[in-house]
């Protein structure tokens, strides 16, 4: 009997419902799953747990890792190919090129996407807008600065943000990219270009944090992402930055989209930040374990899959071709921009949720950022301090 | 105080008040679905089985582990005092010291040394890693509790016929019941609120509850009970109260009393 | 005393618990020590590539406020611990009725684990929701705390949070030595014309002296570690104003796969705390040789 | 300096009735002696005055005050415990000094009281040592030492000499003494050595099972002691209870013992009303071992005098006396005589007693009388 | 039953030298009181003997066999310890009862005992008492109980009976000396009590400072101690050392005292070699205070009593006997006279000494002469 020991950090609400669904389909098709969860810090726990359980030379069968990550694993050559599976499947068909390629290491599939969650999503509440006459979502952050200081005059805080180092990375990529455009993005975060990241780009950017910095309420640290999303809610706040899981947020307490609140695409210059989760499948001994992998693999791209994890997630499949009546208009809407995206080539991985670089760059990105934000550090310090910190983390 | 006020009213605070009021108001309406559903309906990873499995699993890792090191360390304590020898004290400081390591630290190498020694992801395995890491604390506690009882009572036994593990068995156990509670108490709290360990160390269906509560209470990009995350860490911390209030009454006075004069 | 035999005994109980601790604890510092001169990311690798990983660590920013942060963290956390766990148990020791509520009280904090207890904490020092807006709900609209979202005293809440934790188990600490003080020595006292707080503070507390090595050491130790306390409370923020070497040393080895930097965070930290606690420990043992 | 009236005190652990109801009244500067088996009480009581225990019922009053709700501390005693519950952590010199420190009396106050009281109690060497580096005589003289310091109303000692060795003791009993004649403290003392009770009291109180049975001047107890219990309590070698008759021969009352030598009268010079009263009935006859003497050949008895001759059965040389151990009147009594005049086991021999030092004792009562 | 041999034992605490070189050999049966003032090193040895305590240097044999490396539960003794060191969690009786648990005794058998020791100890009535409970002399019989309970190759009583009352403590002696009668077993007994001390043992040893300075009978140590601490030590009062000369007058040998009467010469019955070599030297005379008697006017005195005159300045009645405290050689000596012979304070009065009884010591070495 195929059977898969899986980590994962879908631990509860509607994430653990996704995983259960694939659960279902595994089980259906004969498969035993062995449940492995580690809740906590983004999934940090649950890779202190992989590397534990590496070590120990006993992984679990498929495990949560996306990004970068992939490549460091396989590097270590504790990944599996999945290469049967994927030409069975025909994966390069179906699989987006800028997805597929995460996904590879020296050409062979070692993992699968599961999704693909928007970054640069703007969240807002149309009645607070309303209030000093606006209908939609700023489209530059010229406009968002308009925007948000006529709310500022009208007593209200106009973005609502939670103080914790990758919410102020997710605020400074999409400025990133909507003030310097995804080739500057890429240039950055996926070259890790030193002059880039001294360029005076970068300096407007801290430039723009430091006015959003001025459009936050002054309780702002430490606040978990969805305590800023219940502002936006009951109207004390006007707008939150933030990725497509909101959705779930605003979905849970009863409000209808596009009436009680707004998804818009941040200003990104028509770009578009993605993260893509994925299970990357390791080696392990035994044929039903190895059976256990490629059978949950082959699910996890399947098409039936992809369309009730996303719905259940608010996020959009990783693959083309899923039937998309079941998606609300935002995840319609993200589906035809990564689209739109993958065409113009605008798609970027996001840096702050560790699919651009591998952890050490993103944690010293973050350092910077953070602590940029939470003082009155100049930004050409701040650009300098960025691209020494890169530097020493490379 | 507070803190725990403001988990107790919340978690009896149905999901649609928690969304409109005030977090630290009281609630207006008591609901204690939110307890039921943590205990054994929540979702913990794909399971939605609540905390109750993992609550046993707890237990069963605790109880060896508490005992094993409680009584390690009172035995540790009673050599180290009553029975010195030449660089007994260097000794201690040696073990005390260990007490220092971080845990993260640890994490890697254990990770090592159990996979050679077969033991991980076993409950086995991660009872050794909290009597091990345990130890220094016992020891600790014991040596220094000894340290005050008189060395007369030691001599009066020995002349008496009893051996080393009569003495320890028969006269000093029953004298350091203070100093066991603190101890069981310290091992029970440290042992039983253990994350890191328990979710490095143990595999799937086999996790502490420390995992699965944060399994249920930590989501990344999940929407959030606040009521069932309060009512779940409740119920994951009643056993240590218990301890507390069972154990508490053993930290008695006067157990030395009459036994020498000076 | 001396026969051999029984020394030899005594050497043999303490040695499976000597020998526990060789491997688990100084076998891994060495393994760790070894590690932080190697050239490890992401997994231990044992390629030797010399400090390297020292000169980076002493250039992170954050390092340096980590450390710092310890040492206030620390002096802070163990004498409000210590004062309070001390003074708490004196208050139980007189004989009152509702001692065992009491207790249990006190205690509960160490019963919750921070995983939890961090969002309730979140909740009351935030300004927005928590006390400050609960006491200028009560009418005072000048009401400040905001020491939560505030740079310079986040670390400050830490402690408040960590002593709120500790103090009920150095209390129980306490008790239990309390309990173990001869009556007689205080009947004497009384009538040496002592009053309460100077028996205590004469004779009980200094014939209970090794408790305060055990005090110290478990404090120094949840000083040390305190690492759930800063995720949850304030994830090390504002920035990473209130970050802790755990904190740091994990966000190194387990986030940022710099095993290397992480390894070398921890020798440093444990080369820190034995600079401190090793002659602590000294004069503490010494001492006690006789009576 | 103070009166101390102790007035119906009772104490009961649980059932146990400890004390059962003790008065006693000293007088200022009085010097009581509690004297009375292991058990009985007397710690008690001085835990009591001191108030280190509650009172389950009765009042103490010091200078007429009515002390039970007073804290110890503020009673102005000064005890030495018999246990001494020395402070561990202090060494000798603190330990003497702390009573002083509590009081207010600054560091050379303190250290000059220290020296002197160390002289007395010949420890100056052992300032610097703690309690548990110390031997067993050298703890009972720091919590000696540690009362003697201060300057209280009342001192309470608890066997204070106990561990100490004759030649100290005798030493130490003398600085009581002189402490007393100097200060005029008021003094409650317990001890089993009857030299201590009888050369310090000004009064000893004789307890049993937690009742006083006399209260009295020293002089007083042992010679008129009020019950056989206090009798056989006082003296050593106990008073020797010879079971007799009171016969009236001629003008001459005495009494009549009967034993393997056949029987005796021993004359009563001077006989009480009482004693005249119990005239043909059965008596106990006190005597002291050391009112019976070997007759001396040709010596002229002085009228008080009775000669009797008796089996010796043991001698036991102490030293400075010999005890002999006699038949007399069917019992074994004993006789304390100069080693010079001890007979030899087995020798019958004749002996003197004084019957004008001698007691009747009612055998149902036990109370003396007359 | 065991000889005991201790060879040139010592102890240091530290650079405290506590015992310098202890050698003591005692034979089968033998009952050893070591006496010695407060801190002298008794406990030391006895907790040496037990192996409770490293030893320095030197060795101990018992039977023959050293046993410096032996552990003190195979050494097959039973100990008092002078802290009673009772089990604090246990009562009375399983406190008696522990030593016979850990030898294997089955519980019947050591009910049995138990009754046994405790009515030995008069106190059935308390052996369901925990220690804290119980008064002092009470704990000190339970510690006594726990040794008397087995029956070792050696005891070890460290000051048994310190806490008990006279009566009690004769009964207890006498206990003691009829176990020792009836077990032979090897005793070493610490005691401050003279009488305990001189009616039980077969040899004493009297130690100071760590040193022994005298391993005799009873009766030799009172008689011929060796030196004038140990004369001084012994006897209560002790001994009045009085400054002299000896003389050579015609044919007699005497000691001459000089004091506020004049001088007078004592005559010396018997002087040995040793004495007749120091005639025309300073000596000190040692006279004990029960030698020294009331001269009866009329008497013959037979001729080893010699005839002093001197002022009495004190007298202390103590019941049995009145000290009288007289000038003699410019001196304060003490005189233990019968009540009735007491002279009265500031009385110049006629007194006799036995000179049979005296001493003579060197004042250099302090040593006994002859
Ligand atoms: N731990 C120690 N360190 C230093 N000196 C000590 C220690 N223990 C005992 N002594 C000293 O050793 C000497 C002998 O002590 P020991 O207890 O044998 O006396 P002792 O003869 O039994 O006296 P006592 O009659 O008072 O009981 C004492 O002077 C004591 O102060
Ligand atoms: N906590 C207690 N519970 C029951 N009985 C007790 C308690 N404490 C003391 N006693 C009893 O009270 C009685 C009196 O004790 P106390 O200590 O006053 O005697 P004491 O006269 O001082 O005797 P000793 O001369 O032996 O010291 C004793 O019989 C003792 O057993
Ligand atoms: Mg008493
Ligand atoms: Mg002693």
């Amino acid at each position: 009997q195929p059977n898969a020991e899986v980590l994962h950090w879908w631990t509860s609400g509607g994430e653990a419902k996704a995983a259960a669904a694939l659960k279902a389909d595994f089980e259906a098709n004969g498969g035993k799953w062995n449940d492995m969860a580690v809740a906590g810090g983004g999934g940090d726990a649950a890779m202190t747990v992989l590397r534990s359980r590496v070590l120990a030379g006993d992984p679990p069968a498929a495990a949560q890792i996306k990004g970068p990550n992939i490549q460091d694993w396989a590097k270590q050559g504790a990944l599996g190919s999945l290469d049967k599976v994927a030409a069975a499947e025909n994966w390069d068909k179906v699989l987006p090129p800028q997805i597929s390629s995460i996904m590879k290491f020296n050409g062979k599939y070692v993992a699968v996407p599961v999704n693909v969650h928007r970054i640069d999503w703007f969240w807002a509440n149309p009645q607070v807008l309303a209030k000093v006459g606006a209908t939609e979502a700023p489209k530059t952050w010229d406009e968002f600065n308009a925007l948000a200081d006529k709310l500022k005059a009208a007593g209200i805080t106009p973005l609502a943000h939670g103080g914790q180092p990758w919410q102020d990375a997710t605020i400074f990529e999409t400025v990133v990219m909507g003030l310097n455009g995804a080739a500057f993005f890429k240039k950055a975060f996926v070259d890790l270009d030193d002059a880039t990241l001294r360029s005076d780009g970068m300096v407007k950017v801290f430039d723009q944090m430091r006015k959003i910095r001025g459009y936050v309420d002054k309780d702002f640290p430490g606040r978990e992402w969805n305590a800023a999303t219940q502002m936006v809610m009951n109207g004390t706040a006007a707008m939150q930055l933030m990725g497509d899981w909101a959705k779930g947020e605003f979905l849970a307490a009863g409000k209808v989209p596009g009436k009680d609140f707004l998804c818009a695409p941040a200003p990104t210059q028509n770009g578009y930040l993605m993260n893509v989760d994925s299970f990357a499948m390791f080696n392990v001994k035994g044929d039903d374990k190895q059976a256990g992998q490629m059978l949950l693999a082959k699910l996890i791209v399947g098409e039936k899959f992809q369309e009730t994890f996303n719905t259940y997630k608010g996020s959009i499949p990783a693959r083309l071709g899923v039937p998309k009546d079941k998606f609300d208009a935002c995840a319609l809407k993200s589906m035809d921009d990564l689209n739109a995206t993958i065409a113009s080539g605008t798609l970027m991985p996001s840096m702050a949720h560790e699919m651009a670089t591998s952890g050490a760059v993103r944690g010293a990105v973050l350092d910077v950022v953070t602590q940029h934000f939470n003082s009155s550090m100049t930004s050409a310090d701040a650009a300098k301090k960025l691209a020494d910190a890169v530097k020493l983390a490379k | 105080m507070l803190p725990l006020g403001v988990m107790v009213s919340t978690s009896l605070k149905s999901a649609a008040e928690l969304r409109s009021g005030s977090l630290i108001s009281l609630p207006r309406e008591l609901s204690f679905d939110a307890w039921a559903f943590a205990w054994n309906k929540a979702n913990v990873g794909v399971n939605a089985t609540g905390l109750a499995p993992y609550f046993w699993n707890s237990v069963v890792m605790v109880v060896p582990s508490v005992l094993i090191s409680t009584f390690m360390g009172a035995l540790n304590g009673y050599a180290l005092t009553k029975w010195k020898f030449p660089g007994a004290n260097l000794l201690f400081g040696l073990i005390l010291f260990g007490s220092f390591i971080p845990f993260q630290l640890v994490l890697l190498p254990m990770s090592m040394t159990l996979g050679v020694l077969g033991l991980a992801g076993t409950t086995a395995g991660l009872v050794l890693v909290h009597v091990v890491y345990g130890l220094a604390f016992t020891t600790l506690f014991f040596r220094n509790y000894y340290t005050s009882i008189p060395d007369d009572l030691v001599k009066a036994a020995t002349i008496d016929g009893a051996g080393f593990f009569q003495i320890f068995f028969k006269i000093m156990l029953p004298i350091s019941t203070p100093i066991m509670v603190v101890s069981i108490i310290w091992q029970f709290t440290q042992i039983w609120n253990d994350f890191l360990f328990g979710a490095s160390f143990s595999s799937g269906a086999s996790a502490p509850v420390t995992v699965a509560l944060n399994n249920l209470v930590n989501t990344t990009t999940g929407v959030k009970q606040y009521n069932v995350d309060m009512a779940a860490a409740i119920i994951a911390a009643l056993p240590t109260l218990v301890v507390y209030v069972l154990a508490g009454k053993y930290f008695v006075r006067g157990l030395t009393a009459g036994s020498v004069k000076g | 005393m001396q026969s051999s035999l029984r020394s030899s005994l005594s050497r043999i109980v303490v040695a499976p618990t000597f020998a526990l601790v060789l491997v688990f604890v100084y076998g891994f510092i060495l393994w760790t020590a070894y590690v932080s001169f190697t050239g490890s990311r992401m997994l231990p690798s044992y390629e030797w590539v010399g400090i390297d990983a020292y000169v980076r660590l002493w250039q992170f920013e954050r390092w340096h406020v980590a450390i710092t942060n310890l040492f206030v963290f620390g002096a802070l956390f163990i004498t409000i611990c210590l004062a309070l766990g001390c003074l708490l148990a004196v208050l139980l020791d007189q004989k009152i009725r509702i001692e065992g509520t009491l207790r249990t009280i006190y205690l509960y904090p160490m019963a919750l684990s921070f995983i939890v207890t961090g969002t309730a904490w979140k909740w009351l020092l935030n300004p927005g929701t928590g006390l400050q807006a609960f006491v200028r709900d009560l009418g005072f609209p000048d009401f400040v705390f905001d020491w939560l979202v505030n740079e310079q005293f986040a670390v400050y809440t830490l402690v408040i949070a960590a002593v709120w934790q500790s103090s009920g188990f150095v209390m129980a600490l306490f008790l239990a030595a309390l309990r173990g003080v001869d009556q007689e020595i205080i009947k004497a006292a009384y009538l040496d014309g002592a009053s309460l707080p100077r028996i205590y503070w004469g004779i009980i507390i200094p014939s209970i002296r090794p408790v305060f090595l055990s005090a110290i050491v478990i404090l120094a130790h949840l000083a040390v570690k305190s690492f759930d306390l800063v995720v949850a409370l304030t994830g090390g923020g504002p920035g990473f104003a209130s970050d802790l070497p755990a904190n740091f040393m994990y966000e190194m080895a387990f986030r940022r796969n710099q095993i290397n930097i992480g390894a070398a965070s921890a020798v440093m930290m444990l080369c820190t705390v034995m600079a401190i606690i090793v002659p602590y420990l000294y004069s503490e043992l010494r001492g006690a040789k006789r009576g | 300096m103070a009166t101390l009236t102790i007035k119906n005190v009772q104490k009961r652990y649980g059932n146990v009735s400890v004390l059962k109801g003790i008065d006693l009244e000293l007088t200022d500067g009085e010097f009581l002696v509690l004297l009375g088996p292991s058990g009985c009480g007397k710690s008690t009581l001085l835990n009591m005055i001191a108030g280190l225990d509650t009172i389950t019922d009765g009042s103490i009053q010091i200078d007429g005050r009515i002390i039970n709700d007073v804290h110890p501390k503020d009673r102005d005693i000064a005890m030495v415990f018999q246990s001494y519950a020395l402070y561990p952590n202090m060494n000798v010199a603190r330990n003497i000094a702390f009573g002083l420190e509590m009081r207010g009396v600054d560091k050379p106050g303190r250290e000059v009281a220290v020296k002197k009281v160390a002289a007395l109690l010949q420890m100056e060497h052992l300032l610097d040592r703690k309690p548990a580096q110390l031997s067993g005589g050298q703890r009972q003289r720091v919590a000696m030492g540690r009362a003697l310091v201060r300057d209280p109303k009342v001192f309470l000692f608890d066997e204070p000499l106990s561990n100490l060795d004759a030649k100290l003791r005798v030493d130490m009993r003398t600085e009581i003494k002189k402490l007393h004649q100097r200060l005029g403290t008021t003094i409650v003392y317990v001890t089993h050595d009857q030299i201590e009770a009888m050369t310090l009291a000004t009064r000893i109180a004789i307890m049993k099972e937690g009742v006083v049975q006399q209260f009295a001047p020293p002089q007083e107890v042992y010679e008129q002691p009020a019950n056989m219990y206090v009798a056989g309590f006082i003296g050593s070698p106990a008073m020797n209870f010879i079971p007799a008759q009171v016969v009236s021969e001629a003008d001459r009352v005495g009494v009549r013992i009967t034993g393997a030598q056949g029987s005796s009268v021993l004359p009563l010079p001077a006989p009480s009303a009482a004693v005249l009263n119990k005239v043909g009935q059965e008596v106990i006859l006190g005597v002291r071992p050391e009112t019976i003497a070997r007759y001396q050949h040709g010596t002229n008895l002085p009228p008080n005098f009775a000669r009797f001759s008796a089996q010796v059965s043991v001698t036991e040389p102490t030293g400075a006396d010999t005890l002999t151990y006699l038949a007399l009147g069917g019992r074994d009594a004993i006789a304390r005589v100069p080693p010079k005049e001890a007979p030899t086991a087995g020798e019958v021999a004749e002996f003197t007693v004084d019957m004008a030092r001698a007691c009747l004792f009612d055998p149902k009562t036990e109370q003396r009388v007359g």
